[in-house]
């Protein structure tokens, strides 16, 4: 009976995917009037101790976010073959789980994009969060749309930390911010959850330009902030709830084509984004949807065509 | 002479600060709108009230009493362990390089091999900062925070470069091969209800080895004897002919031995694979167990039990009341640690001088028909 | 009559079950010396820090000058006139001397003026009792003479009218001691009250005025000094008759056993030993005389295997013993036969913390009739150490009594017993009776005796001329490192020892 | 490397060093009178939320400040009562203050604001702002136009928040209260012996609640350091170990004023260095990130190790006084 969520650990409202998954299924209720079940993980042992308790309650379908969540489906799905799992950010090869995976390296090729023509100074920063292929396809993704438009351009990048800890150090996110500003970065693209706080933050004290990630950030800061590279796990989530138990299972893959990843545009930013740039990634856009433009996935070979810094 | 009996000093008093930390803990729970009854009805159910909830109380369990054994043991020689978190990752690591690194025929032979490879790896890692606290008298405390940050660097290097399967996103190695997965409680105890998910295997067992030989090492060895001697005085150790640096050396490797074989609990048992950041704190929880169990093997189980029950407790409190985040469950956790650890004397003062003025009274008693 | 000092009124204090002091009245004259005596636990010191405001009683009340005065804390002792001595000295270590002196008896809330103040008060008392001690010395670079002169300094400072002194003695020379009660005397003539604790009974006949004795926590006399004897305190303190004098016959040394030759020994970059070379017989006491700090104990420390020499060689029945290597310690020392009674008993000797089961067994823990196999064999040790309790007299003779909680005295008794009880060929004692009460120190000296009697070699390091005198067949006294001379008991003095222990060799004198 | 990175990595350096210095010397101050202190992380976590909490509601960041020094002065005060009044554990209360704090906080966080246990941003006129010292540029791409020693002073001297500045003037200050005041003596003097300070007629307890009062106040200032100059708000764990990084310090500094200004400087130089380099290529050998980050950890260590050698704490440091047991 009605729906489920398990947040990862960071916990549902981490400004990142699990918030984001958190207002979907609040929109969902909203508008539906109907009500379901969450868990926010404390620990990894719980992965599967979630997802059984759910389905045995008679959850259907159980939607998680996280890639930490594929081993632990991948054992448990079969267990279960009348409920329907929806896995966030990664595959689980099973009749009963519909797997959602967002192409953040295309959102990312068009921030990059905007990245290069709004700086002057031809040097951008990446600030990921912690160092996994997923971010690293975020900044692979950016450097290759950074290069698109500027082939000369410099892309620092650098990786908060290597634990769990980097999703939440924004002392940190805001010391590489001004490094990379030293180094002459006048846009820095914020790939790492509550650390990108920081990196917002240092921006637009230092007044230059940042990009936000996952969900609309542009009004954090008004004027400072270029863009937001919008991933939408709410959609997924809200896509999944909407269609109940009966959710189409298998790969979903959500790229630009879907909206499921792209940039956003609102009042807070309307003043930094001209028509000619707006013009230029509405061109990229139409093109890797046609497939004529290829960006290429960091996590397919774990390498990434652009060199960064 | 004793002030108070033994049993009040073992059982009563904990038991009354568990108590005292429960109640505050109710108190918070009700600031923030809930009600505290529900909440520890919840808890105490979902910790004990099936075999499912055993099954996790006791894998927690398991990982405490390893943990907790291991400060324990070096709080006999006066050493401060607080490396367990880092000293069980590798002991992780141990265990996941022994298992994909060799094809074995059977969980038994495996299970051998983990034990040596983890605790190999939680020693050695033990023995650096056991190293200079020896020779150059680095303080072990910091040292070995250092080497929990340096190991969480060290794991998240290896995990994301070496044991990460091809092509996938998670910082995970692959998942051992079928024949050397522990078998799990659904298989030696499924009469009693555990079910085949459980996470409860047999390191279980293990963990309670673990605190039969660490009570025999330390009460019943001449190890054990020098360690606790050393832990007492070193001045005096010195002159009994027992010599420090082998003391450090050895209680702090047979410490992160210990430590490190909780992995076997989490990646073999459990998880059947490594993954990032497995020991989730359980290192530090193992100086709460080691001190609430004064440093013995029978009191660690009970900590360990303890700290086990509020985990799978807190984990259902959070599954049946959203209201309650697991933050919530951080907070009970910490009074418990507070009111047994730190505030016993709180609770045993008044029933020191309450025993005692039972005593006098009772020495009065007997004395008056004499006269 | 004048008015008493010190009244004392009813006095009683519990430790948990431990009844301490028992409805203890006690006053003082003012402008005496009073002593008090009594077996160790007796209540002493409890009493004393009751006064003191360091423990508060149970009951009673507390008289100054005639006047009810509660002492609550040091502080209203303090500003009742009353200063204290303890057994322990009460001094941050890593503090200087005005450092400890002004502690608490701060002028204003900077320290530049009363430290200068202080300096300038100290060379003042200083000149004016003969207590010379450098005011910028760390208190840990000085000797425990040295210690307590500030520990004085302090209460004079602080203008005390009471001092109670707590086994003031146990720690000094005999110079240092004599020198001690005659400030004494200087402050009684300025009509100030003194309270003075010791186990020496010479002592108390040498100056006090009156002597209470305790037993038991119960204040059982209180005499006149002049109208008693030594024989009549040892018997109300212990409840029977005490030997006071050791009765020995004379040694008849046999073959050499310890050859010590050109021993050296350098600790904190500070040459301790100087090339030390002496020789033991069996059947022989050779006491080493000597003002603490002059190298005995490093030279016990050494021939324990505590620390490694640097230089020197040391044979043992004419078999070499390693002293500088890395086999140099305790174990192999005790294998080789060779008994260790420590100076410090509670930091050395013992650990506290241990039951006196596990304390018998400490450094022989190897022994293989304390194991068997992998594990100790807990109740051969436990019935070793009930045995040893019952011959060695140590009281209460309950193996599970932590070792913390026997007095001072039974807690020597049990290392005696543990080292002297396998007869080792050489047995290395130092201080084997400080801070112990009278009867204690008669049996452990009848112990020392009769191990020599067994033909045993038995090396006494001690502060206390009296028992260097009284025990050792040879005497040999140490100065800077180096043994200055060798005496036979009866052939020498407490003067010549002494200019000896000075550094004063004959030609000079 | 040119010269404006090189004031760049220090000018980040004594922002990373402040907080530090502030808990490090917190930490000075309570073990200095024998209160030993693994709850500085508790406390500042304590502090950053409730000085951000307060800033957001009232708008004012001097109320801010004062709610972080109170919410860390009351731990200290429960830290005090468990090992001064209660005579517990030091290490396990300061444990359990961790926890404590790491938990309430984000329930009260949740409770407050329901942003997932997150302060709000926090607008710039309820933070800390730079102070501008006279006649320096504030930006970074100004002062890089600068001379050298125009970047000295814009970048490294000036443009730091008053809590920065009130860190460095507490290193003198702590060291002249300890070692010039009668409050200092008798402070240190119980944390060596406090039998010599209880018979010299001077309150051990009074003492060392005194210490473990001031040690909140210090780690309240460096935790709505963390929440309201350095960043704008709170986030859960946002002391991210510092206060097991301060004590690394202590330990390094030898419980000393002015080494403990060295040593934060040192570990906040480490950081500043870690951040700014990663995938250092060497020849053919690249230094994998992950290294770098573990760099100020192995030097602590390396540091420990070879430079400090043994580091004597206070004497009486960790055990509770008691006098009957
Ligand atoms: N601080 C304390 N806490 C608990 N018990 C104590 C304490 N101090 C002394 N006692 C107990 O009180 C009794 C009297 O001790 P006290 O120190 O007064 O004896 P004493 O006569 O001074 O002995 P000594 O000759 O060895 O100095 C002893 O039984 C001792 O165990
Ligand atoms: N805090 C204490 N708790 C329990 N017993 C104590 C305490 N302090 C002293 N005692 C006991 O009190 C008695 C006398 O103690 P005291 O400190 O006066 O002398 P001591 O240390 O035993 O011997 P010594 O005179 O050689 O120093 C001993 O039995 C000792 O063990
Ligand atoms: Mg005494
Ligand atoms: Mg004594």
């Amino acid at each position: 009976d009605g729906p489920a969520v398990i947040f990862d650990l960071g916990g549902k409202f981490d400004r990142s995917f699990n918030e984001s998954a958190f207002n979907g299924a609040q929109r969902w209720a909203e508008e539906t009037g109907g009500t379901f079940r969450e868990i926010e993980l404390q620990s990894d042992a719980q992965r599967e101790q979630a997802m059984r308790r759910l389905a045995e309650a008679g959850a259907n379908p159980i939607v998680m976010a996280g890639f930490l969540q594929e081993t632990p489906l991948s054992v448990v799905a079969p267990d279960y073959p009348d409920t329907t799992f929806v896995i966030i950010d990664a595959v689980v090869d099973a009749p009963n789980v519909r797997s959602v995976i967002f192409a953040e390296h295309e959102g990312s090729y068009l921030v990059g994009m905007l990245a290069a023509m709004a700086s002057e100074t031809g040097t951008v920063g990446f600030v990921g969060g912690m160092d996994v292929p997923l971010i690293s396809a975020f900044g692979c993704g950016y450097a290759q749309g950074v290069v698109a438009v500027n082939p000369e351009a410099t892309v620092i990048a650098n990786m908060t930390g290597t634990t769990p800890a980097a999703w939440n150090d924004p002392v940190r996110g805001g010391e590489l911010t001004r490094g990379q500003i030293a180094r002459g970065a006048d846009v820095v693209y914020a790939a790492a959850g509550g650390t990108g706080l920081g990196v917002l933050q240092v921006a637009a004290d230092e007044g230059i330009l940042s990009i936000g990630v996952d969900s609309n950030q542009n009004y954090l800061h008004p004027g400072s902030v270029l863009t937001s590279m919008l991933k939408r796990v709410d959609v997924a989530v809200y896509d999944a709830f909407l269609a109940g138990p009966d959710v189409e299972t298998g790969v979903h893959v959500f790229g630009l084509e879907e909206e499921g990843v792209g940039y956003a545009l609102d009042e807070f930013n309307a003043e930094l984004i001209t028509a000619e740039m707006q013009e230029a990634v509405d061109a990229a856009r139409a093109a890797i949807i046609a497939g004529e433009l290829m960006v290429h996935d960091y996590r397919t070979d774990g390498t990434c065509p652009v060199q960064m810094q | 002479m004793d002030k108070m009996p033994k049993w009040a000093d073992v059982v009563l008093i904990p038991l009354i600060s568990v108590v005292l930390a429960l109640v505050v803990s109710g108190l918070v729970v009700a600031i923030i709108g809930e009600s505290p009854w529900r909440a520890m009805e919840i808890m105490v159910r979902g910790a004990f009230g099936s075999a499912y909830g055993w099954g996790y109380t006791l894998y927690y369990a398991t990982n405490f009493i390893f943990t907790g054994l291991a400060v324990a043991v070096a709080f006999h020689a006066r050493l401060f362990n607080i490396g367990g978190e880092g000293q069980a990752a590798l002991g992780g690591l141990g265990v996941a390089i022994i298992l994909l690194g060799v094809a074995w025929p059977h969980w038994t032979i495996a299970l051998l091999a983990a034990v040596l490879f983890s605790a190999a790896f939680g020693a050695v890692w033990a023995a650096v900062p056991a190293y200079l606290q020896a020779k150059r008298g680095s303080h072990i405390v910091i040292t070995t925070i250092m080497f929990n940050y340096i190991a969480s660097a060290l794991m998240v290097y290896l995990l994301v470069n070496v044991f990460r399967v091809e092509g996938s996103m998670s910082p995970e190695s692959a998942t051992f091969a079928e024949a050397v997965h522990l078998p799990n409680a659904a298989s030696f105890a499924g009469f009693l209800g555990f079910r085949g998910s459980t996470p409860l295997n047999f390191s279980f067992f293990l963990a309670l080895l673990a605190c039969v030989f660490v009570w025999l090492l330390i009460w019943r060895t001449r190890l054990g004897y020098e360690i606790r001697a050393f832990g007492h005085s070193d001045s005096a150790a010195v002159y009994a002919g027992i010599n420090p640096t082998k003391i450090i050396m050895i209680t702090m490797i047979i410490s992160g031995a210990l430590a490190g074989m909780m992995a076997i609990n989490v990646v073999m048992g459990e998880a059947e694979r490594l993954v990032l950041d497995f020991v989730e704190g359980a290192g530090f929880v193992g100086i709460a167990v080691a001190l609430m169990g004064r440093s013995h093997p029978v009191g660690v189980i009970l900590a360990a039990l303890l700290f086990g029950a509020l985990y799978q407790g807190g984990a259902e409190l959070q599954f049946e009341m959203p209201a309650i985040s697991r933050e919530m469950v951080v907070v009970i956790q910490a009074l418990v640690i507070l009111f047994t650890g730190a505030l016993d004397n709180m609770v045993r003062m008044p029933m020191q001088a309450f025993f005692l003025s039972l005593r006098r009274r009772r020495e009065a008693g007997a004395r008056t028909p004499a006269e | 009559m004048t008015a008493h000092a010190i009244e004392l009124k009813g006095i009683s204090k519990a430790f948990g079950p431990v009844q301490a002091n028992r409805n203890i009245s006690m006053s003082v004259a003012k402008g005496t010396i009073h002593g008090i005596v009594g077996e160790n636990g007796a209540g002493k010191s409890t009493l004393m820090s009751i006064l003191y405001g360091f423990y508060k009683a149970d009951r009673g009340e507390i008289w100054i000058d005639g006047k009810l005065t509660p002492i609550p804390d040091s502080q209203a002792a303090i500003r009742a006139g009353i200063g204290m001595v303890h057994q322990h000295f009460k001094l941050v270590e890593n503090f200087t001397v005005v450092e400890n002196v002004i502690l608490g008896a701060e002028d204003g809330a900077l320290l530049r003026p009363s430290i200068a103040k202080a300096r300038r008060l100290l060379t003042e008392l200083s000149e004016e009792y003969g207590l010379k001690v450098d005011p910028d010395a760390m208190i840990e670079d000085l000797s425990v003479g040295h210690q307590q002169r500030v520990e004085i300094l302090k209460q004079l400072y602080r203008h005390a009218d009471i001092l109670i002194l707590d086994e003031p003695t146990g720690v000094l020379t005999p110079a240092e001691a004599d020198q001690l009660f005659r400030i004494l005397e200087r402050l009684k003539e300025e009509g100030k009250t003194i309270i003075l604790i010791t186990h020496k009974l010479r002592e108390i006949m040498e100056i006090t005025d009156t002597v209470s004795v305790m037993r038991r926590g119960e204040m059982t006399n209180t005499v006149k000094t002049a109208d008693t004897s030594p024989a009549e305190l040892a018997e109300m303190m212990v409840g029977r008759k005490v030997l006071l004098e050791v009765d020995k016959a004379p040694a008849t040394p046999g073959d050499v056993v310890l050859k010590v030759d050109k021993l050296r020994v350098v600790r904190g970059g500070v040459e301790r030993l100087k090339g030390v070379s002496l020789e033991i017989r069996r059947g022989e006491i050779l006491g080493i005389a000597g003002v603490a700090g002059n190298g005995q104990t490093e030279l016990l420390q050494v021939l324990g295997g505590m620390i490694p020499a640097q230089g020197g060689t040391v044979t043992l029945h004419n078999e070499p013993l390693d002293v500088t290597g890395k086999h140099s310690n305790g174990q192999t020392r005790r294998a080789r036969g060779i008994g260790h009674v420590p100076e410090d008993r509670q930091t050395e000797g013992l650990i506290m913390a241990y039951e006196a089961w596990e304390n018998v067994a400490f450094g022989y823990h190897q022994d293989p009739k304390y194991n068997t196999g992998l594990l100790m064999n807990n109740a051969a040790i436990k019935d070793d150490c009930a045995d040893k309790m019952a011959r060695y007299d140590v009281r209460p003779p309950n193996p599970r009594l932590p070792a913390r909680n026997f007095s001072g005295g039974n807690q020597q008794k049990i290392v005696v017993a543990r080292e002297m009880d396998r007869a080792p060929d050489l047995l290395l004692v130092g201080q084997p009776t400080r801070g112990v009460d009278i009867g204690a120190i008669e049996f452990i000296h009848k112990q020392i005796i009769a191990l020599r009697d067994q033909g045993k070699a038995i090396l006494l390091v001690s502060v206390e001329l009296d028992e260097i005198m009284g025990l050792s067949d040879r005497i040999a006294v140490m100065f800077d490192g180096r043994i200055m001379g060798e005496r036979l008991p009866s052939e020498t003095n407490e003067n010549e020892l002494g200019l000896l222990m000075a550094g004063v060799t004959q030609g000079a004198a | 490397m040119d010269f404006l990175t090189i004031v760049q990595i220090l000018d980040s350096t004594v922002r990373l060093a402040t907080p530090l210095l502030l808990a490090c010397l917190a930490g000075l101050w309570s073990e200095r009178a024998g209160i030993f202190d693994i709850g500085l992380e508790g406390k500042m976590l304590a502090a950053a939320f409730f000085s951000a909490a307060i800033a957001f509601t009232t708008g004012s960041v001097w109320l801010g400040l004062f709610a972080g020094i109170v919410a860390s002065v009351f731990l200290s005060g429960l830290h005090g009562v468990a090992s001064i009044t209660f005579r517990g554990n030091q290490l396990i209360s300061g444990v359990a203050i961790n926890f404590l704090a790491a938990g309430l906080t984000v329930v009260i966080a949740q409770t407050w604001f329901q942003q997932g246990g997150r302060t709000p941003q926090l607008a710039t006129e309820s933070r800390f702002g730079n102070i501008v010292l006279p006649g320096a540029e504030t930006r970074i791409r100004d002062i890089a136009q600068q001379g050298p020693l125009g970047q000295v002073y814009s970048e490294l001297i000036s443009g730091h928040s008053i809590l920065v500045y009130v860190a460095l003037l507490m290193v003198p200050l702590t060291w002249f209260l300890l070692y010039r005041t009668r409050f200092g003596l008798r402070l240190r003097a119980v944390g060596e012996n406090p039998a010599a300070v209880d018979t010299a007629g001077v309150s051990v307890v009074g003492l060392r609640y005194a210490a473990v009062v001031i040690c909140g106040v210090l780690c309240g200032l460096a935790g709505a350091y963390l929440a309201t100059a350095l960043n704008a708000g709170f986030v859960k764990d946002m002391s991210a170990g510092r206060g097991f990084i301060a004590l690394a310090a202590l330990i390094f500094a030898k419980w000393r004023p002015w080494y403990a200004l060295s040593a934060c400087l040192l570990f906040g130089l480490f950081d500043a260095i870690g951040n700014r380099y990663q995938n250092i290529q060497l020849g053919e050998f690249i230094v994998p990130v992950q290294f770098m980050q573990a760099l100020p950890y192995i030097l602590v260590v390396i540091v420990l190790a070879g430079l400090v050698g043994k580091a004597i704490p206070p004497r009486a440091g960790g055990e509770p006084y008691v006098k009957e047991r």
